[in-house]
């Protein structure tokens, strides 16, 4: 499989589809690494213990600067990079992904081939089994203990914004919280500010999220903020049929509408 | 000599506690070993290093620096500010955390003196528990630190006896202070951890003295995703950003952390940005700790305890930074 | 001295007066005399402050008026973001925050006998102005004294009443230009920019010292034109404006190389500015 | 906002603080309408009127908790009667989610409250602030349950 990728990857330089390919290093940690000679391909490779979602690079003005790239792509990054094509975040053509899963390396693909593959091989992309069990675990508490467990896990954040970072969906170039006239979100880590910030982070990617889990594995605080996640994206299955990262072309969850959208709650 | 078997440490931090002291320590909470405000019943997390440093006692992370009251017809008064600075004694501190302290010393008193950070130094006893292990990421001895470096410290747990025991070496007045409280025992130290030098930090100092404009840092800096996930784990990154928060009645001018790693932290009113992208900003980052601080206070502002790099999502890692660029001076 | 850093003055608006364009001058008296004797004990030209309204945070401004007036301070400056907005919506007799004076200053005692040429544009003649009327204010102690002030357009040049008074002064020579296309029917100053007009002038380096404060385009092409009339670095002298929150060096933001400029500078001289990395500025 | 002070009940321990963001065109003139057919309703509502619920950004309510309120609610136009036609669509969507996420941190329909209300229900107004202020005034003061709530 690493054979595969590492060929395909030194193909696309080499055919200069391609001037750099932005892949997971061959380390402890599986950090990403940039590889732009045909030579250096043997530096990449892909296994379960790589956390970064890489597509989150393609929002960082170098590398933008740098097209066309090849980016090494699990499921959830292919996802990923088919949001940012339908919220036309990629130029045209400039982005490609070396599809991976698990042992298998599955050729490389641009926005429509790489829906296209996800719609037939995995066409039900969604929360992991444990996530769901945590989301059980927790709805099973009273609201005052939600609030509790909310209240205390946010108290943890330094707002260092690791989380913000890793995700590819945010990629605002001045975010919310970045804000001033007015400040809408209080900046200080202090409970107040954290707890808009996160609430409002998760609520930004509601419809948009392909659940790769790179904003938890970043936090140096440990939240849970896959949690938030993942109950926004049940939600927006259940009630819109929200498939993030199924179709380039696929209007945001969140900037379209329905009139026939559920509306019992409201008095 | 003053020994303390390893499993009565809360025995401690309950007599500390009694004594009036506010214990900090490291505590495991789901996985995350966070130095903390101790509670009886709290185990001590002593096998990693804790995400937070002492850092976060004396220079927190949000701290009201001015008040006001503000009236409805929009004007406003100075309001008084008490000044938290509560008896503390952070038990199982790393030495690495301690050998910060001199270099948070230096710029919160060089010329102007910081009074709230003064005023929680002076309240704050160090007690470090020397290092018996290391991993991956460690490189104090790189910056002239040691796993048992007393640096900074007010005392030293050395680990004894295979592990079983620590032995209490009061280091300063604040440290004899405690001595009291931990009872005359014999132990025979154990080594502390072996850590080999990676990089000569001097001569990292100068290659970055005269190579600000190196194409390495365009490269180096590639993976960087300017969060502060770094800067806020460091034991002696200090930078900060000051912001006003009111409701109707009352004014807060807090001091929250900022990072280098911002691409705002630099921006001027005109639009302008003297450090424009992550490459300038990491170059900046690097810089500041192993040029510019010695520079300006004779120490580096890196102590080499690796959080910055057992953090970072994107596996970048200063100590290999170093490395990369002593090589060049080579 | 007093620890709590960031404790401010308290200050009130005397008068405020329009310059140009979202440019304002608030004439400030200390809220207590205490606070103005201590001020006024340290205040030397070239310092800064940081002016505050409670509610939406500080700012970074030179102090604008000498300490050979030390009644009052006076600052000017843009509406370009949430404090200065704040600042300008300020009426005559509110009150707003101040801390200060921070930095170093120009060595103007080091100056006594010499020429003095101010090169200046747009919103950056208020730093300079302070020193100039600290100049005007001990005028015997100095030789000849130039100002050349330029800006994008007439409505653009700021202290306009006091330009008047600078002209007909004949104990200096000031030189006002536009950019062109910025002149009025009835501007009887100069059309160009400053680093041409200046080169027209060609202005004496012999026992003479610059000060040079502008946008960096206008600083870029202007040196050159002092280096060809044989001007060395270290009497040219020049402000850094640096994003700053602290003021006192510790905040880390407004680091150039090793210098913080906000206790190190704000004033450098080209000697010095041309040691730390240009790439940081 | 009109209300009649005549409304406000016997003196309670805890009055609740109620905000409400709602539309220029249905739910202001129908609160309007309420006041003008001085209809009597609970004092406790603060309103505060924006162009459309779809100008309603999520910010503001997590603003009015943080704030002190104990309880917001959000109210425009009926389906298909929006002044900017689709502003109250976009907004239901954004809702849908919002309460959803809201309610596993532990702020729930006690708490948030949602309705339409057009020009011509000045009643449907009164009764809806009535009952709301009834129900928030039953769940008690918000800040210590408060998720985010100031330090």
């Amino acid at each position: 499989m690493m054979k595969a990728l590492r060929e395909a990857a030194a193909k696309l330089l080499q055919e200069k589809r391609a001037v750099l390919v932005i892949g997971y290093a061959d380390r402890k940690g599986r950090p990403a690494v940039f590889v732009s000679k045909p030579e250096d391909c043997g530096r990449l490779v892909y296994d379960s213990s790589c956390r970064q979602n890489l597509a989150a690079y393609l929002g960082k003005p170098e590398l933008r600067a740098r097209l066309p790239v090849a980016v090494v792509a699990p499921p959830a990054v292919l996802r990923s990079l088919v949001v940012l094509t339908a919220e036309s975040q990629i130029p045209a053509g400039q982005v490609l992904a070396l599809a991976v899963d698990h042992d298998a390396f599955l050729g490389v693909f641009d926005a429509a081939g790489a829906a296209e593959l996800l719609r037939s091989k995995f066409p039900d992309l969604g929360p992991e089994k444990a996530l769901l069990e945590r989301v059980a675990e927790l709805s099973k508490k009273s609201a005052a203990e939600r609030a509790a467990f909310w209240a205390e896990e946010f108290a943890k954040c330094t707002r260092c914004y690791a989380c913000r970072a890793a995700c590819p969906g945010c990629y605002c170039s001045r975010c919310i919280v970045e804000k001033n006239a007015p400040q809408w979100v209080s900046t200080a880590a202090l409970g107040h500010g954290n707890y808009t910030w996160n609430v409002m982070r998760a609520f930004h990617q509601s419809g948009r999220c392909t659940l790769c889990g790179a904003c938890e594995a970043a936090c140096p605080q440990g939240l849970p903020l896959m949690v938030l996640n993942a109950v926004l994206d049940r939600e927006a299955l259940a009630e819109f049929d929200a498939r993030p990262g199924y179709d380039p072309e696929g209007k945001p969850v969140i900037g379209s509408w329905s009139a026939e959208d559920d509306h019992s709650y409201m008095r | 000599m003053k020994t303390i078997a390893i499993d009565r440490l809360p025995d401690l931090a309950q007599a500390l506690s009694k004594a009036g002291y506010r214990v900090v320590a490291p505590v495991d909470e789901g996985g995350v070993v966070r130095l903390r405000e101790w509670t009886k019943g709290l185990a001590l997390a002593l096998d990693a290093v804790p995400v937070n440093s002492v850092k976060d006692v004396l220079f927190p992370r949000s701290e009201v620096v001015a008040r006001f009251a503000l009236e409805e017809s929009g004007g406003f008064t100075p309001a008084p500010l008490e000044r938290s600075a509560p008896k503390t004694v952070v038990l199982c501190a790393r030495p690495c955390d301690a050998a910060a302290l001199s270099a948070l010393d230096a710029v919160f008193n060089w010329d102007y003196r910081d009074g709230s950070y003064n005023a929680r130094r002076a309240a704050t006893t160090v007690v470090s528990l020397a290092c018996f292990k290391a991993d991956e990421h460690c490189f104090c001895t790189s910056v002239n630190g040691a796993p048992d470096g007393t640096a900074g410290a007010d005392a030293l747990l050395r680990p004894a006896d295979g592990g079983k025991k620590l032995v209490f070496e009061a280091l300063s007045d604040k440290g004899r202070q405690l001595e009291a409280m931990v009872s005359d025992g014999q132990a025979v130290p154990d080594a502390p951890a072996a850590l080999k030098r990676r990089f000569d930090s001097a001569a990292v100092g100068r290659w970055l003295a005269s190579n600000f404009e190196s194409p390495f840092w365009k490269e180096a800096a590639l993976a960087c995703l300017g969060c502060g996930a770094c800067a806020y784990a460091c034991p002696v990154c200090h930078c900060f950003d000051l912001q006003d928060e009111s409701d109707k009645k009352e004014c807060r001018r807090l001091r929250n952390w900022d990072s280098c790693g911002f691409g705002l932290f630099t921006l001027h009113a005109s639009g302008h940005n003297p450090r424009p992208d992550q490459s300038a900003r990491w170059r900046q980052r690097v810089t500041h700790k192993f040029s510019i601080y010695p520079q300006k206070f004779k120490t580096f502002a890196c102590t080499g305890c690796g959080r910055c790099a057992r953090l970072c999502q994107a596996g970048m890692a200063i100590a290999e930074t170093c490395e990369r660029i002593e090589a060049l001076g080579r | 001295m007093n620890d709590d850093l960031y404790k401010p003055f308290l200050m009130r608006i005397e008068s405020a007066r329009d310059e140009a364009p979202d440019v304002r001058t608030f004439r400030l008296k200390f809220a207590d005399e205490g606070a103005r004797a201590e001020f006024f004990g340290r205040y030397r030209v070239g310092q800064f402050g940081l002016y505050g309204v409670p509610g939406e945070g500080e700012s970074t401004f030179c102090v604008a008026s000498p300490p050979t007036r030390a009644d009052y301070i006076e600052c000017t400056f843009r509406k370009v973001g949430r404090v200065t907005q704040a600042l300008q919506d300020l009426e005559v007799g509110q009150a707003l925050t101040f801390r200060g004076p921070y930095g170093n200053h120009f060595p103007i005692d080091s100056w006594k006998g010499r020429d003095l040429l101010f090169i200046a544009g747009g919103i950056a003649l208020p730093p300079m102005r302070s020193v100039i009327w600290n100049i005007l204010d001990r005028r015997a102690e100095f030789g000849k004294v130039a100002v050349v002030y330029g800006a994008r357009s007439v409505a653009d040049l700021v202290y306009k009443q006091e330009l008047a008074e600078w002209a007909a002064r004949p104990d200096m020579t000031l030189v006002t230009t536009v950019d062109p296309g910025g002149q009025t029917p009835d501007w009887k100053g100069k059309v160009g920019f400053v680093p041409a007009v200046l080169k027209e002038l060609s202005p004496a380096a012999k026992n003479c010292v610059a000060v040079l404060c502008g946008p960096p385009i206008m600083i870029k092409l202007t040196l050159p034109v002092l280096a060809g009339r044989g001007f060395a670095p270290q009497d040219i002298y020049t402000t850094l404006e640096n994003r700053m929150k602290c003021g006192v060096g510790k905040c880390g933001r407004c680091n150039v190389g090793s210098v913080y400029v906000c206790k190190d500078g704000p004033v450098f001289t080209l000697d010095e500015l041309s040691r730390l990395p240009a790439g940081d500025m | 906002m009109k209300t009649e002070t005549s409304a406000v009940p016997a003196a309670t321990a805890f009055e609740p603080r109620i905000t409400a963001f709602v539309c220029n065109w249905c739910t202001y003139a129908g609160a309007d309408l309420a006041g003008t057919s001085r209809l009597q309703y609970a004092p406790n509502m603060r309103i505060i009127k924006l162009p459309c619920t779809g100008r309603i950004d999520p910010l503001f309510v997590l603003k009015a908790f943080e704030d002190g309120a104990d309880a917001v609610l959000v109210s425009g136009c009926h389906p298909g009667d929006c002044h900017y036609t689709s502003g109250n669509y976009h907004a239901r969507r954004r809702w849908t989610l919002f309460r959803k996420l809201l309610a596993l941190t532990g702020i729930g329909d006690d708490r948030l409250f949602f309705s339409w209300v057009s020009a011509a229900e000045g009643q449907k107004f009164a009764d809806l602030v009535n009952d709301v202020t009834a129900k928030v005034r039953q769940a008690g003061p918000f800040r210590a349950a408060n998720p985010g709530r100031r330090a």
